[in-house]
């Protein structure tokens, strides 16, 4: 016997977990852009599309936000620290490749010193994942080895069953299991049959890629140049990218007393790693885009044995100049044979 | 409850014309409300649209753009490129919604201290009928609220 | 001979005889309805060109690549009408040369594609003039009217929400020909004028300063608007400001390559209604 | 080098508070604060972490943080001092505080040079203008237990005489009989009264022409000059696995997450900022 759980019950799951102390947190088109948001009601939810416009990086590294607030005196400085608010969170709707995306990132902010602003979030959120049943033609997951139905990242993973009636659930870890026993009484228990996952065909030879990306020959071919041409240096691809964690602090206030806030930063940015002597290591967009290429899989693989990419595909979706990473990855794919 | 509203007005002035007839009025001994910071600056060609906004930035209920009549400009044509940009500037700001009685422009001579004053109190009794710029306010205030995620 | 084929070839000649020494033109995208910038400079390669309705990108922003026209060498470029504006202000602008610039032209004349006569920006002043006279479309008209037809406090409120969006990206800016500075006013930082944070205050200045400058600059080539990630009408600003620097000072933005920028010049006689 | 303390802190960007308690003008532009922390407590953990070679950021609430070298040496951890040049934002207002004003440290961060791998051996110092300061630190924490060392050379060359920086500490260095001290300055940078050589560093060293023979090598410069330099240490036959170098990038959180510091896959503010030339000659030259 397998746990359903039956679409017109939702309403029913997130009075409970409200209930719960849980806020509830889905995907939400408003405004002309869909993004996860706190969510009182069903039919709030926007799980049709194949992805949220934003990722679920927001929920747990936001765009901005304070660190310090400080006030200057003669003898003292005061600061005042914020820290994410403690509460439970539950996210409902995840696709796989934004949930793998926060477990890829946890080590990069876990490494010696550990970022409380992440894992603050991280440790208090229980996140829900859909597997796809669907795909558009930028979607890659399966080339970066994970899959529509990947678990990696999520707690719990639920399956669609057919007719739009509800999910096969899966548990996946202890905190999955608390969110469930709250809404255990909602639960269905009959054998029931998936819709199988979307069919993602692999684009790219990650293995070949990485091989290649390992030649030190390799780093100054001019296939950077060729391929990153028409880069405008946006940070489109990097601030859509569910992985990318590149940041910067900024000092908001004046001279006696303000804000330290945390930003999100771009490695496609001109002045990411230009030094104020003004010698710049990436000084070309090529080098940038190289380094994204690198850092992503070569770099980061190399450290953590995860590739900083989950297959999302938005860097080619919302790329203004229609590149990404697929593209890139393709012909290294080619040049690599 | 609390205190009366009093506006805070920031002023971008030339100091060839408006600051002094700014100066003439104070040693005039004309009256005007006290709710007005000045900055003096060479010409309005050096009044940046970025002024404005940093003062918006800072917690300006109004702002006052003066400097010297057309014609009259020590530099002679500087007031006439300021002229451009605050015609461009002033669309710009209605049309996101920053109420235009909020953002004045005047051309004030040294002689004309008299204006200077009257000039003064008008623009303070105006602005404190519309109130604090909350609209605004509202979204400063957000840049200093803890985090919400 | 489809506009395509004729492109085609007229670019191979170009290549061939030496006379450009790369082309900025559209090739295929990763979709078979996305059109991208595509680089060729050999004359084989010109069967890899597209030219069709899907390639809406304004390409002029190239040109200003680093060290592209530093040669002196000529590049030849595929340019609707409002790309030619952009190349005409980029050169009014001391940013390029004219004559460096041979122009493959195209426009989209009620859903099908003429090609230009000329290949100089000069070639196409006539056509310029009756853009002009040209209104923009009803459907953007109404929506710039609709915002004008709000209370401030509405207006504030439509277009906060729509800045909250923002996430400082700058693909507006990138994307942007006309944003061309090596250093924008948001990376400098002494002083810091504009918030750089993404919170709706810094958003709402940054958005407000980009405006400013592209005031009688846009082409209205509507890149911005396009490139947008999270769907913010840019184009809406920048049609309000062209309108008005219109209705001001009967201002058209890259009349030609020896226009004044209009923030740079004045006429004795400008309107000043709202100076007290 | 693993730390895993977190520097005893929770939140990983909060920096300490600094009493600043010494000024110095080193040269035109360039300024050396000491500085002491305000809480003891932080003070102590600083004295347990601190080795020579490793880094902090330096900063001023409302300005930001910048990135430099302690440029104290790790045999006397009373105070840090740091050494500047003011170019950017944080590095002017770091300029303009004054004895008794406040800013703020967080760190140290980074790997450092091994100096009980050095007992024994002969020592040659080699920096160019500015960074003389990270050279500085390892050269007192050696010259503060002189006796298990051997030769002591110590190369440093600066644009013009005014750009030379510890100018009292040269003085000292120069008086004394155990060190050997050779000065430069390039080629019209020199003054009326100039009586130390006059030429690059790279041709000035290959003139000393110091001896390989066990020794260990520290290098600072700017990039033009380490780079010719390398190249006159291999003439000399100098192993590059005994010639120490550190790098220096921007960086903004100094613990391996904001990630700009990288060279190739190499992440300055973890594994570096102290690195062999073997080491660097490894990495990537189109990032350096």
């Amino acid at each position: 016997m397998t746990k359903i759980l039956l679409r017109d019950r939702l309403d029913d799951c997130i009075t409970r977990w409200h209930a719960a102390g849980f806020e509830v947190i889905g995907p939400v088109s408003k405004n002309n852009i869909s993004q996860f948001a706190a969510i009182e009601k069903a039919d709030e939810l926007d799980l049709g599309a194949i992805l949220p416009g934003r990722t679920l990086k927001d929920l747990f590294f936001p765009q901005t936000e304070p660190m310090f607030r400080y006030r200057i005196g003669k003898q003292q400085i005061d600061t005042e620290e914020y820290l994410p608010p403690e509460r439970q969170r539950i996210v409902f709707g995840a696709r796989p490749c934004d949930a793998s995306a926060m477990a890829i990132d946890d080590p990069l902010f876990g490494w010696d010193y550990k970022d409380s602003y992440w894992f603050r979030r991280r440790n208090e959120t229980v996140i829900v994942t859909i597997a796809c049943t669907a795909a558009d033609e930028f979607c890659m997951c399966t080339s970066l080895k994970l899959a529509p139905d990947s678990t990696l990242g999520s707690d719990i993973l639920l399956r669609p069953l057919e007719g739009n009636r509800g999910w096969l659930v899966e548990e996946l870890s202890q905190r999955g299991s608390e969110a469930l026993s709250r809404i255990e009484a909602l639960l269905e228990k009959e054998a029931a049959k998936p819709l199988p996952p979307a069919d993602v065909p692999v684009k790219f030879d990650l293995e070949a890629c990485r091989e290649w990306l390992q030649n030190p020959e390799n780093f100054e071919s001019h296939f950077w140049k060729e391929i990153s041409m028409r880069c405008i240096g946006c940070g489109t691809c990097t601030f859509l990218c569910p992985t990318c964690h590149c940041f910067d602090f900024q000092d908001e206030g004046d001279t006696y007393t303000g804000i330290r806030r945390k930003n999100w930063d771009s490695c496609s940015f001109a002045l990411f790693t230009m030094h104020t002597s003004g010698h710049n290591p990436r000084s070309t967009q090529s080098a940038r885009w190289r380094q994204r290429i690198m850092h992503k899989f070569n770099y980061f693989p190399g450290k953590f044995s995860l590739n900083s990419c989950s297959g999302c595909g938005r860097c080619t979706r919302e790329c203004p100049v229609d590149m990404g990473i697929t593209e890139t990855l393709q012909e290294i794919t080619k040049l690599s044979k | 409850m609390s205190e009366p509203f009093e506006p805070k007005i920031v002023a971008f002035v030339c100091t060839y014309c408006t600051y002094a007839g700014a100066d003439l009025a104070g040693t005039s001994r004309l009256k005007y409300p006290p709710n007005i910071r000045m900055v003096r600056l060479p010409c309005t060609g050096r009044i940046s649209p970025m002024f404005i906004l940093k003062a918006l930035q800072k917690g300006a209920d109004g702002v006052l753009v003066s400097g010297c009549h057309p014609g009259d400009c020590h530099f002679t044509q500087g007031n006439y490129h300021a002229r451009r940009r605050w015609t461009v500037f002033r669309a710009l700001l209605n049309f996101t919604g920053i109420p235009l009685e909020r953002i004045r422009f005047s051309w004030i001579s040294a002689a004309e201290g008299v204006k200077f004053a009257e000039l003064i109190s008008s623009l303070t009794e105006d602005i404190r009928k519309l109130g604090p710029f909350d609209q605004y306010k509202a979204m400063i205030h957000e840049t200093e609220a803890p985090v919400s995620l | 001979m489809s506009i395509q084929e004729q492109y085609r070839k007229r670019a191979a000649e170009l290549l061939a005889s030496g006379e450009v020494k790369i082309i900025i033109g559209y090739g295929a995208g990763s979709t078979p309805d996305r059109r991208r910038a595509l680089f060729i400079r050999s004359a084989e390669d010109a069967g890899l060109l597209q030219v069709d309705q899907a390639c809406d990108a304004n390409l002029s922003g190239y040109l200003v690549s680093e060290g592209l026209l530093s040669d002196r060498k000529k590049v030849g470029i595929f340019l609707r009408p409002e790309g030619i504006r952009s190349v005409n202000i980029l050169a009014a602008e001391s940013q390029l040369d004219p004559l460096q610039i041979v122009i493959l032209g195209f426009s989209d004349e009620n859903g099908s594609l003429t090609p230009l006569q000329g290949s100089s920006v000069s070639d196409f002043s006539a056509l310029i003039s009756t853009l002009k006279e040209r209104r923009s479309t009803p459907e953007e008209q109404e929506l710039v009217e609709k915002i004008e037809g709000m209370t401030p406090e509405e207006r504030f409120a439509f277009w906060q929400a729509e800045f909250a969006k923002c996430i400082k990206c700058y693909a507006c800016r990138q994307v942007c020909p006309m944003c061309y500075c090596k250093r924008c006013i948001v990376d400098n930082n002494q002083p810091q004028w504009v918030q750089t944070s993404s919170h709706t205050l810094g958003n709402f200045e940054w958005n407000l300063v980009r405006a400013f400058h592209l005031s009688g600059r846009c082409v209205e080539c509507g890149g911005c608007d396009r490139a947008c990630p999270v769907n913010i009408p840019l184009r809406l600003i920048n049609r309000r400001m062209a309108q008005e620097v219109l209705e001001a000072f009967d201002y058209f933005s890259g009349m030609s390559h020896t226009q004044e920028p209009v923030l740079a010049s004045f006429k004795k006689d400008d309107p000043e209604t709202f100076i007290l | 080098m693993t730390d895993n303390t977190q520097n005893g802190q929770e939140n990983i960007y909060r920096p300490a508070i600094m009493n600043v308690v010494g000024k110095r003008d080193e040269a035109p532009g360039v300024k050396t604060l000491r500085l002491e922390f305000q809480d003891p407590v932080e003070h102590e953990r600083f004295r347990q972490t601190y080795r020579t070679g490793m880094f902090g950021l330096y900063g001023i609430f409302g300005e930001g943080e910048s990135t430099f070298c302690v440029a104290s040496p790790e045999t006397r951890k009373e105070y840090i001092e740091c050494t500047f040049r003011q170019s950017g934002r944080v590095t002017s207002s770091l300029a303009s505080a004054e004895v008794g004003d406040l800013v703020t440290y967080r760190g140290p961060y980074g790997n450092r040079f091994p100096i009980e791998e050095f007992y024994g051996k002969n020592l040659l110092f080699i920096a160019g203008g500015i960074a003389l300061p990270p050279t500085r630190s390892v050269i007192w924490s050696c010259l503060d237990q002189r006796d298990k060392f051997g030769r002591v050379t110590i190369v440093y060359g600066a644009r013009t005489v005014a750009d030379l920086v510890y100018k009292h500490e040269l003085e000292e260095w120069q008086n004394r009989s155990d060190i050997e001290l050779v000065l430069t300055v390039d080629p019209g940078g020199e003054s009326a009264d100039w009586q130390h050589r006059v030429g690059f560093v790279p041709s000035v060293l290959e003139e000393a022409a110091p001896s390989p023979e066990n020794c260990v090598a520290v290098l600072c410069g700017p990039p033009v000059m380490i780079k010719f330099t390398l190249i006159s240490l291999g003439k000399l036959g100098f192993n590059e696995e005994h010639v120490y170098t550190t790098l220096e990038n921007r960086m903004k959180c100094g613990v391996g997450k904001c990630g700009r510091c990288n060279v190739g896959s190499v992440y300055i503010c973890k594994e570096g900022p102290v690195f062999t030339a073997a080491e660097v000659a490894r990495m990537p030259a189109g990032d350096l």
